[in-house]
Protein backbone atom coordinates (compact mmCIF):
# COMPACT_ATOMS: atom_id res chain seq x y z
CA UNK A 1 0.00 0.00 0.00
CA UNK A 2 1.42 3.13 -1.20
CA UNK A 3 0.64 6.85 -0.08
CA UNK A 4 2.10 9.59 -1.07
CA UNK A 5 1.29 13.68 -0.92
CA UNK A 6 3.89 15.81 -2.82
CA UNK A 7 4.43 18.73 -5.41
CA UNK A 8 6.41 16.84 -7.93
CA UNK A 9 4.39 15.69 -10.94
CA UNK A 10 4.20 12.00 -11.18
CA UNK A 11 4.14 8.89 -13.92
CA UNK A 12 1.16 7.51 -13.96
CA UNK A 13 2.90 4.52 -16.49
CA UNK A 14 5.26 3.42 -13.77
CA UNK A 15 3.09 3.46 -11.15
CA UNK A 16 0.94 1.16 -13.13
CA UNK A 17 3.61 -1.20 -13.73
CA UNK A 18 5.05 -1.34 -10.70
CA UNK A 19 1.53 -2.64 -9.72
CA UNK A 20 1.37 -4.87 -12.20
CA UNK A 21 4.78 -6.75 -11.62
CA UNK A 22 4.98 -6.74 -7.90
CA UNK A 23 2.80 -9.61 -7.30
CA UNK A 24 2.29 -12.83 -8.25
CA UNK A 25 -1.26 -13.37 -9.68
CA UNK A 26 -1.97 -9.67 -10.71
CA UNK A 27 -4.39 -9.89 -13.38
CA UNK A 28 -6.02 -6.45 -13.70
CA UNK A 29 -4.65 -2.75 -12.77
CA UNK A 30 -7.49 -0.11 -12.26
CA UNK A 31 -6.43 3.56 -12.63
CA UNK A 32 -7.76 7.16 -12.37
CA UNK A 33 -5.77 10.18 -13.35
CA UNK A 34 -7.39 13.62 -12.25
CA UNK A 35 -6.00 16.74 -14.07
CA UNK A 36 -6.93 20.17 -13.39
CA UNK A 37 -9.31 21.19 -16.01
CA UNK A 38 -9.08 24.40 -18.69
CA UNK A 39 -12.46 25.41 -17.40
CA UNK A 40 -14.99 24.65 -14.13
CA UNK A 41 -18.56 25.91 -13.78
CA UNK A 42 -18.22 27.69 -16.81
CA UNK A 43 -14.78 29.69 -15.79
CA UNK A 44 -11.47 29.57 -17.56
CA UNK A 45 -9.17 28.25 -14.80
CA UNK A 46 -5.36 30.05 -15.03
CA UNK A 47 -4.14 28.41 -11.96
CA UNK A 48 -5.20 25.92 -9.07
CA UNK A 49 -3.70 25.97 -5.89
CA UNK A 50 -4.39 22.96 -3.37
CA UNK A 51 -3.79 22.82 0.06
CA UNK A 52 -4.15 19.88 2.80
CA UNK A 53 -3.17 19.25 6.40
CA UNK A 54 0.03 17.20 6.94
CA UNK A 55 0.03 14.38 9.27
CA UNK A 56 -3.76 14.00 8.28
CA UNK A 57 -4.11 14.06 5.17
CA UNK A 58 -1.55 10.84 4.51
CA UNK A 59 -3.92 8.99 7.61
CA UNK A 60 -7.09 10.05 5.76
CA UNK A 61 -5.51 8.25 2.64
CA UNK A 62 -4.05 5.37 3.80
CA UNK A 63 -7.31 4.71 5.93
CA UNK A 64 -9.56 4.97 2.56
CA UNK A 65 -6.72 2.26 1.40
CA UNK A 66 -7.37 -0.25 4.21
CA UNK A 67 -11.19 0.49 3.59
CA UNK A 68 -10.87 -0.82 0.17
CA UNK A 69 -8.59 -3.80 0.71
CA UNK A 70 -10.65 -5.00 3.49
CA UNK A 71 -14.08 -4.98 1.41
CA UNK A 72 -12.81 -6.17 -2.04
CA UNK A 73 -10.65 -8.90 -3.00
CA UNK A 74 -7.51 -6.63 -4.36
CA UNK A 75 -3.86 -6.94 -4.53
CA UNK A 76 -2.37 -3.58 -3.77
CA UNK A 77 -3.46 0.26 -3.88
CA UNK A 78 -1.02 3.36 -4.54
CA UNK A 79 -2.21 7.10 -4.04
CA UNK A 80 -0.65 9.61 -4.96
CA UNK A 81 -2.11 13.23 -4.59
CA UNK A 82 -0.26 16.83 -4.92
CA UNK A 83 -0.39 20.10 -3.41
CA UNK A 84 0.92 23.53 -4.44
CA UNK A 85 0.17 25.55 -7.26
CA UNK A 86 -0.71 23.56 -10.71
CA UNK A 87 -2.01 24.86 -14.13
CA UNK A 88 -4.41 23.24 -16.56
CA UNK A 89 -3.34 20.03 -17.68
CA UNK A 90 -1.61 19.43 -14.96
CA UNK A 91 -1.84 15.90 -13.08
CA UNK A 92 -3.80 15.96 -9.42
CA UNK A 93 -4.03 12.92 -8.49
CA UNK A 94 -3.39 8.93 -9.37
CA UNK A 95 -5.41 6.08 -8.06
CA UNK A 96 -4.28 2.52 -8.93
CA UNK A 97 -5.41 -1.08 -7.62
CA UNK A 98 -4.29 -4.29 -8.65
CA UNK A 99 -5.99 -7.30 -7.95
CA UNK A 100 -6.47 -10.79 -9.89
CA UNK A 101 -10.01 -9.90 -11.35
CA UNK A 102 -11.42 -6.66 -12.78
CA UNK A 103 -14.90 -6.40 -11.16
CA UNK A 104 -13.27 -5.80 -7.84
CA UNK A 105 -10.37 -3.64 -9.26
CA UNK A 106 -12.68 -1.48 -10.46
CA UNK A 107 -15.09 -1.10 -7.60
CA UNK A 108 -11.86 -0.32 -5.06
CA UNK A 109 -10.65 2.53 -7.24
CA UNK A 110 -13.65 4.17 -7.80
CA UNK A 111 -14.23 3.81 -4.10
CA UNK A 112 -11.15 5.03 -3.31
CA UNK A 113 -11.62 8.35 -5.28
CA UNK A 114 -15.12 8.83 -3.97
CA UNK A 115 -14.18 8.50 -0.41
CA UNK A 116 -10.52 10.67 -1.22
CA UNK A 117 -12.95 13.67 -2.76
CA UNK A 118 -15.44 13.83 0.58
CA UNK A 119 -12.93 12.83 3.60
CA UNK A 120 -9.55 13.38 2.32
CA UNK A 121 -8.30 16.90 3.70
CA UNK A 122 -7.67 18.63 0.43
CA UNK A 123 -8.49 22.39 -0.37
CA UNK A 124 -8.53 23.96 -3.70
CA UNK A 125 -8.27 27.33 -4.47
CA UNK A 126 -9.04 28.12 -8.26
CA UNK A 127 -7.18 31.23 -9.83
CA UNK A 128 -9.99 33.15 -13.03
CA UNK A 129 -9.75 36.33 -14.34
CA UNK A 130 -11.84 37.64 -11.63
CA UNK A 131 -9.21 36.52 -9.15
CA UNK A 132 -9.16 33.64 -6.90
CA UNK A 133 -11.46 31.84 -4.47
CA UNK A 134 -12.05 29.30 -2.95
CA UNK A 135 -13.90 25.89 -4.62
CA UNK A 136 -17.00 24.46 -2.95
CA UNK A 137 -17.91 21.64 -2.20
CA UNK A 138 -19.81 19.62 -4.59
CA UNK A 139 -23.45 18.11 -3.41
CA UNK A 140 -23.02 14.97 -6.23
CA UNK A 141 -19.39 14.12 -4.50
CA UNK A 142 -21.33 13.21 -1.35
CA UNK A 143 -24.00 11.66 -3.60
CA UNK A 144 -21.52 9.63 -4.94
CA UNK A 145 -20.02 8.30 -1.48
CA UNK A 146 -23.43 7.78 0.08
CA UNK A 147 -23.86 5.01 -2.93
CA UNK A 148 -21.22 2.89 -1.50
CA UNK A 149 -23.00 2.82 2.35
CA UNK A 150 -26.11 2.02 0.67
CA UNK A 151 -24.40 -0.87 -1.26
CA UNK A 152 -22.95 -2.48 1.67
CA UNK B 1 -2.74 23.65 26.11
CA UNK B 2 -4.26 22.60 22.81
CA UNK B 3 -2.55 23.37 19.26
CA UNK B 4 -5.57 24.58 17.11
CA UNK B 5 -5.18 24.44 13.34
CA UNK B 6 -6.96 26.31 10.80
CA UNK B 7 -6.87 25.52 7.14
CA UNK B 8 -7.77 27.06 3.61
CA UNK B 9 -10.66 29.89 3.51
CA UNK B 10 -10.57 29.97 7.72
CA UNK B 11 -6.40 30.05 7.66
CA UNK B 12 -6.75 33.19 5.12
CA UNK B 13 -9.62 34.84 7.20
CA UNK B 14 -7.37 35.03 10.38
CA UNK B 15 -4.14 35.21 8.65
CA UNK B 16 -2.77 32.78 10.14
CA UNK B 17 -2.92 29.24 10.20
CA UNK B 18 -2.10 27.76 13.96
CA UNK B 19 -2.72 28.67 17.55
CA UNK B 20 -1.67 27.61 20.79
CA UNK B 21 -4.26 27.35 23.52
CA UNK B 22 -5.43 27.26 27.00
CA UNK B 23 -8.40 24.62 27.09
CA UNK B 24 -10.61 27.33 28.31
CA UNK B 25 -12.69 26.70 31.67
CA UNK B 26 -15.71 25.01 30.59
CA UNK B 27 -15.00 23.80 26.90
CA UNK B 28 -14.88 19.87 26.94
CA UNK B 29 -16.41 19.73 22.82
CA UNK B 30 -15.45 20.95 19.49
CA UNK B 31 -19.07 22.48 19.62
CA UNK B 32 -18.00 24.55 22.93
CA UNK B 33 -14.44 25.63 21.30
CA UNK B 34 -16.39 26.26 18.25
CA UNK B 35 -18.70 28.69 20.82
CA UNK B 36 -15.59 29.94 22.76
CA UNK B 37 -13.42 31.25 19.46
CA UNK B 38 -16.65 32.85 18.13
CA UNK B 39 -17.19 34.74 21.09
CA UNK B 40 -13.73 36.70 19.96
CA UNK B 41 -15.87 38.20 17.04
CA UNK B 42 -14.95 39.70 13.90
CA UNK B 43 -13.58 37.14 11.35
CA UNK B 44 -13.61 34.41 14.26
CA UNK B 45 -17.41 34.79 14.51
CA UNK B 46 -17.39 34.56 10.73
CA UNK B 47 -16.09 31.81 10.59
CA UNK B 48 -17.66 29.90 13.25
CA UNK B 49 -21.50 30.97 12.32
CA UNK B 50 -21.42 31.34 8.23
CA UNK B 51 -20.50 28.28 6.17
CA UNK B 52 -20.37 24.75 7.51
CA UNK B 53 -17.22 24.05 9.52
CA UNK B 54 -15.29 20.92 9.57
CA UNK B 55 -13.11 19.45 12.98
CA UNK B 56 -10.82 16.95 13.44
CA UNK B 57 -8.99 15.87 16.78
CA UNK B 58 -5.23 14.56 16.72
CA UNK B 59 -5.91 14.16 12.36
CA UNK B 60 -9.21 12.42 12.89
CA UNK B 61 -12.52 13.90 11.54
CA UNK B 62 -14.81 14.26 14.20
CA UNK B 63 -18.58 15.36 15.11
CA UNK B 64 -19.09 18.62 17.13
CA UNK B 65 -19.92 16.80 20.35
CA UNK B 66 -16.24 14.99 20.28
CA UNK B 67 -14.89 15.65 23.83
CA UNK B 68 -11.39 17.55 23.12
CA UNK B 69 -8.72 16.65 26.15
CA UNK B 70 -5.47 19.05 27.56
CA UNK B 71 -3.11 18.05 24.86
CA UNK B 72 -4.72 17.65 22.06
CA UNK B 73 -4.56 18.72 17.97
CA UNK B 74 -7.68 20.21 16.94
CA UNK B 75 -7.90 21.33 13.11
CA UNK B 76 -10.44 23.24 11.43
CA UNK B 77 -11.36 23.34 8.14
CA UNK B 78 -14.12 24.08 5.35
CA UNK B 79 -15.52 20.84 3.63
CA UNK B 80 -12.87 19.19 1.44
CA UNK B 81 -12.40 19.50 -2.27
CA UNK B 82 -9.71 17.41 -3.38
CA UNK B 83 -9.05 15.10 -5.88
CA UNK C 1 -11.57 6.50 -30.91
CA UNK C 2 -8.29 4.81 -31.07
CA UNK C 3 -8.61 0.92 -31.65
CA UNK C 4 -5.10 -1.85 -32.21
CA UNK C 5 -4.99 -5.07 -32.39
CA UNK C 6 -1.80 -6.06 -32.61
CA UNK C 7 1.39 -8.26 -31.46
CA UNK C 8 3.56 -5.85 -29.79
CA UNK C 9 3.37 -4.66 -26.52
CA UNK C 10 2.08 -1.14 -25.06
CA UNK C 11 2.83 1.75 -22.92
CA UNK C 12 -0.11 2.07 -20.81
CA UNK C 13 1.31 5.65 -19.41
CA UNK C 14 1.73 6.79 -22.97
CA UNK C 15 -1.62 6.02 -23.62
CA UNK C 16 -2.93 7.83 -20.60
CA UNK C 17 -1.06 10.80 -21.37
CA UNK C 18 -2.05 11.30 -24.63
CA UNK C 19 -6.00 10.96 -23.32
CA UNK C 20 -5.02 13.76 -20.86
CA UNK C 21 -3.49 16.07 -23.18
CA UNK C 22 -5.61 15.46 -26.50
CA UNK C 23 -8.59 17.38 -25.74
CA UNK C 24 -9.41 20.59 -23.45
CA UNK C 25 -11.73 19.78 -20.73
CA UNK C 26 -10.49 16.58 -19.61
CA UNK C 27 -10.64 16.38 -15.74
CA UNK C 28 -9.94 12.37 -15.46
CA UNK C 29 -8.65 9.69 -17.34
CA UNK C 30 -9.72 6.05 -16.30
CA UNK C 31 -7.78 3.27 -17.67
CA UNK C 32 -8.04 -0.93 -17.22
CA UNK C 33 -4.67 -2.92 -17.99
CA UNK C 34 -5.44 -6.82 -18.39
CA UNK C 35 -2.21 -8.97 -17.98
CA UNK C 36 -1.82 -13.00 -18.30
CA UNK C 37 -1.61 -14.61 -14.73
CA UNK C 38 0.53 -17.01 -13.57
CA UNK C 39 -1.97 -19.00 -12.23
CA UNK C 40 -5.08 -19.41 -13.72
CA UNK C 41 -8.19 -22.32 -11.94
CA UNK C 42 -5.52 -23.56 -9.97
CA UNK C 43 -2.72 -24.66 -12.87
CA UNK C 44 0.62 -22.80 -13.58
CA UNK C 45 0.33 -20.99 -17.12
CA UNK C 46 3.65 -21.25 -19.00
CA UNK C 47 1.77 -19.47 -21.95
CA UNK C 48 -1.16 -18.33 -23.39
CA UNK C 49 -1.45 -17.71 -27.33
CA UNK C 50 -4.24 -15.21 -28.09
CA UNK C 51 -5.96 -15.65 -31.53
CA UNK C 52 -8.32 -13.14 -33.15
CA UNK C 53 -10.59 -12.52 -36.46
CA UNK C 54 -8.70 -9.94 -38.78
CA UNK C 55 -11.38 -7.29 -39.71
CA UNK C 56 -13.87 -8.40 -37.16
CA UNK C 57 -12.43 -7.93 -33.79
CA UNK C 58 -11.17 -4.09 -34.80
CA UNK C 59 -14.95 -3.67 -36.10
CA UNK C 60 -16.31 -5.36 -32.54
CA UNK C 61 -14.13 -3.00 -30.53
CA UNK C 62 -14.97 -0.14 -32.39
CA UNK C 63 -18.82 -0.64 -32.39
CA UNK C 64 -18.07 -1.38 -28.64
CA UNK C 65 -16.74 2.42 -28.32
CA UNK C 66 -19.03 3.33 -29.97
CA UNK C 67 -21.71 2.04 -27.54
CA UNK C 68 -19.97 3.87 -24.89
CA UNK C 69 -19.13 6.81 -26.36
CA UNK C 70 -23.24 7.26 -26.92
CA UNK C 71 -23.93 6.37 -23.78
CA UNK C 72 -22.13 8.31 -21.70
CA UNK C 73 -20.45 11.80 -21.23
CA UNK C 74 -17.14 10.73 -22.28
CA UNK C 75 -14.38 12.66 -24.54
CA UNK C 76 -12.35 9.83 -26.15
CA UNK C 77 -11.44 5.80 -25.92
CA UNK C 78 -8.11 3.78 -26.26
CA UNK C 79 -8.32 0.32 -26.77
CA UNK C 80 -5.24 -1.90 -27.43
CA UNK C 81 -5.75 -5.52 -27.63
CA UNK C 82 -2.52 -8.00 -28.07
CA UNK C 83 -2.33 -11.36 -29.99
CA UNK C 84 0.21 -13.84 -30.32
CA UNK C 85 2.07 -15.99 -27.41
CA UNK C 86 1.87 -14.38 -24.26
CA UNK C 87 3.89 -14.98 -21.15
CA UNK C 88 2.61 -14.92 -17.24
CA UNK C 89 2.96 -10.97 -16.61
CA UNK C 90 2.81 -9.77 -20.33
CA UNK C 91 0.10 -7.52 -20.97
CA UNK C 92 -2.92 -8.02 -22.64
CA UNK C 93 -5.30 -5.10 -23.18
CA UNK C 94 -5.45 -1.77 -22.48
CA UNK C 95 -8.94 0.04 -22.01
CA UNK C 96 -8.27 4.03 -21.24
CA UNK C 97 -11.41 6.46 -21.33
CA UNK C 98 -11.18 10.17 -21.07
CA UNK C 99 -13.96 12.39 -19.73
CA UNK C 100 -14.52 15.48 -17.78
CA UNK C 101 -15.91 13.61 -15.10
CA UNK C 102 -14.78 10.66 -13.18
CA UNK C 103 -18.30 8.66 -12.66
CA UNK C 104 -18.97 8.61 -17.02
CA UNK C 105 -15.03 7.94 -17.28
CA UNK C 106 -15.45 5.05 -14.71
CA UNK C 107 -18.79 3.71 -15.92
CA UNK C 108 -17.26 3.64 -19.76
CA UNK C 109 -14.34 2.01 -18.86
CA UNK C 110 -15.70 -0.50 -17.21
CA UNK C 111 -18.75 -1.21 -19.52
CA UNK C 112 -15.91 -1.22 -22.30
CA UNK C 113 -14.52 -4.15 -20.71
CA UNK C 114 -17.33 -6.19 -19.62
CA UNK C 115 -18.17 -5.90 -23.60
CA UNK C 116 -14.57 -6.64 -25.22
CA UNK C 117 -14.51 -10.17 -22.60
CA UNK C 118 -18.28 -11.47 -24.54
CA UNK C 119 -18.88 -9.97 -27.77
CA UNK C 120 -14.92 -9.18 -29.17
CA UNK C 121 -13.63 -12.08 -30.95
CA UNK C 122 -10.49 -13.38 -29.10
CA UNK C 123 -9.75 -17.03 -28.09
CA UNK C 124 -7.11 -17.59 -25.62
CA UNK C 125 -4.92 -21.22 -25.48
CA UNK C 126 -3.41 -21.65 -22.32
CA UNK C 127 -0.31 -23.87 -21.63
CA UNK C 128 0.37 -25.86 -18.86
CA UNK C 129 2.07 -28.65 -17.49
CA UNK C 130 -0.79 -30.66 -18.58
CA UNK C 131 -0.17 -29.39 -22.40
CA UNK C 132 -2.29 -27.11 -24.23
CA UNK C 133 -6.08 -26.36 -24.11
CA UNK C 134 -8.32 -23.66 -25.13
CA UNK C 135 -9.99 -21.56 -22.37
CA UNK C 136 -13.62 -21.88 -21.78
CA UNK C 137 -16.03 -18.94 -21.65
CA UNK C 138 -16.75 -17.79 -18.24
CA UNK C 139 -20.55 -17.18 -16.93
CA UNK C 140 -19.19 -14.55 -14.56
CA UNK C 141 -18.93 -12.57 -17.75
CA UNK C 142 -22.18 -12.86 -19.10
CA UNK C 143 -23.29 -11.62 -15.98
CA UNK C 144 -20.98 -8.61 -15.80
CA UNK C 145 -22.40 -7.67 -19.13
CA UNK C 146 -26.21 -8.18 -18.08
CA UNK C 147 -25.80 -6.00 -16.00
CA UNK C 148 -25.32 -3.06 -18.37
CA UNK C 149 -28.73 -4.07 -20.21
CA UNK C 150 -30.82 -4.32 -17.15
CA UNK C 151 -28.88 -0.99 -15.95
CA UNK C 152 -30.20 1.17 -19.16
CA UNK D 1 -19.64 -18.89 -53.79
CA UNK D 2 -19.24 -17.96 -49.72
CA UNK D 3 -16.24 -17.90 -47.56
CA UNK D 4 -16.55 -19.86 -44.42
CA UNK D 5 -13.47 -19.22 -41.49
CA UNK D 6 -12.88 -21.38 -38.90
CA UNK D 7 -11.40 -20.01 -35.34
CA UNK D 8 -9.58 -21.44 -32.30
CA UNK D 9 -10.79 -24.71 -31.13
CA UNK D 10 -12.68 -25.64 -34.45
CA UNK D 11 -9.58 -24.20 -36.76
CA UNK D 12 -7.65 -26.95 -34.87
CA UNK D 13 -10.42 -29.79 -35.33
CA UNK D 14 -10.30 -29.42 -38.90
CA UNK D 15 -6.53 -28.12 -39.30
CA UNK D 16 -7.84 -25.61 -41.57
CA UNK D 17 -9.19 -22.34 -41.07
CA UNK D 18 -10.71 -21.18 -44.00
CA UNK D 19 -12.76 -22.67 -46.94
CA UNK D 20 -14.78 -21.30 -50.66
CA UNK D 21 -17.84 -23.16 -51.06
CA UNK D 22 -20.89 -23.16 -53.55
CA UNK D 23 -24.11 -21.96 -51.27
CA UNK D 24 -25.28 -25.60 -51.10
CA UNK D 25 -29.45 -25.65 -52.75
CA UNK D 26 -31.69 -25.26 -49.63
CA UNK D 27 -29.66 -23.55 -47.40
CA UNK D 28 -30.50 -20.21 -46.54
CA UNK D 29 -29.25 -19.23 -42.88
CA UNK D 30 -26.81 -20.19 -40.51
CA UNK D 31 -28.64 -22.84 -39.02
CA UNK D 32 -29.21 -24.49 -42.29
CA UNK D 33 -24.94 -24.23 -43.22
CA UNK D 34 -24.34 -25.80 -39.91
CA UNK D 35 -26.64 -28.21 -40.40
CA UNK D 36 -25.49 -29.38 -43.92
CA UNK D 37 -21.59 -29.17 -42.59
CA UNK D 38 -22.19 -31.10 -40.12
CA UNK D 39 -23.46 -33.78 -42.23
CA UNK D 40 -20.11 -34.21 -43.76
CA UNK D 41 -19.22 -36.38 -40.26
CA UNK D 42 -16.02 -36.88 -38.27
CA UNK D 43 -14.55 -33.45 -37.05
CA UNK D 44 -17.54 -31.40 -38.88
CA UNK D 45 -20.32 -33.40 -37.44
CA UNK D 46 -18.10 -32.44 -33.57
CA UNK D 47 -17.44 -29.24 -34.16
CA UNK D 48 -21.58 -28.53 -34.78
CA UNK D 49 -23.07 -30.92 -32.78
CA UNK D 50 -20.50 -30.44 -29.51
CA UNK D 51 -19.80 -27.56 -27.95
CA UNK D 52 -21.37 -24.20 -28.27
CA UNK D 53 -20.40 -22.46 -31.88
CA UNK D 54 -20.74 -18.56 -32.55
CA UNK D 55 -21.44 -17.27 -35.82
CA UNK D 56 -20.66 -14.14 -37.66
CA UNK D 57 -21.73 -12.80 -41.59
CA UNK D 58 -19.71 -10.66 -42.74
CA UNK D 59 -17.88 -9.72 -39.15
CA UNK D 60 -20.87 -9.45 -37.40
CA UNK D 61 -22.12 -11.48 -35.09
CA UNK D 62 -25.67 -12.99 -35.59
CA UNK D 63 -28.31 -15.31 -34.20
CA UNK D 64 -28.46 -19.09 -35.98
CA UNK D 65 -31.22 -17.84 -38.03
CA UNK D 66 -29.82 -15.53 -39.81
CA UNK D 67 -30.17 -15.08 -43.42
CA UNK D 68 -26.87 -15.89 -45.91
CA UNK D 69 -26.39 -14.47 -49.72
CA UNK D 70 -23.75 -15.49 -51.96
CA UNK D 71 -20.61 -13.61 -51.31
CA UNK D 72 -20.75 -13.89 -48.19
CA UNK D 73 -17.90 -14.14 -45.43
CA UNK D 74 -19.35 -16.53 -42.48
CA UNK D 75 -17.42 -16.71 -39.63
CA UNK D 76 -17.78 -20.16 -36.57
CA UNK D 77 -15.90 -19.95 -33.65
CA UNK D 78 -16.39 -20.53 -29.95
CA UNK D 79 -17.46 -18.32 -27.46
CA UNK D 80 -14.83 -15.46 -26.87
CA UNK D 81 -12.12 -15.02 -24.15
CA UNK D 82 -10.51 -12.00 -24.76
CA UNK D 83 -9.46 -9.21 -22.41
Amino acid sequence: MTVRVQREDFNAGTEIESLRLAAAGVGAVVSFVGQVRDVNDGANISMLTLEYYPGMTEKSLESIAEQAKRRWNILDTVIIHRYGELLPADQIVLVAVSGAHRKEAFAACEFIMDYLKTEAPFWKKEKTALGEHWVEARDSDDTARERWIADQ
Amino acid sequence: MIKVLYFARLKESLSYSTEDIALPPGVTTIAGLMQHLAARGDAWSAIFTGKQVRAAINHTLVKNDAVIKDGDEVGFFPPVTGG
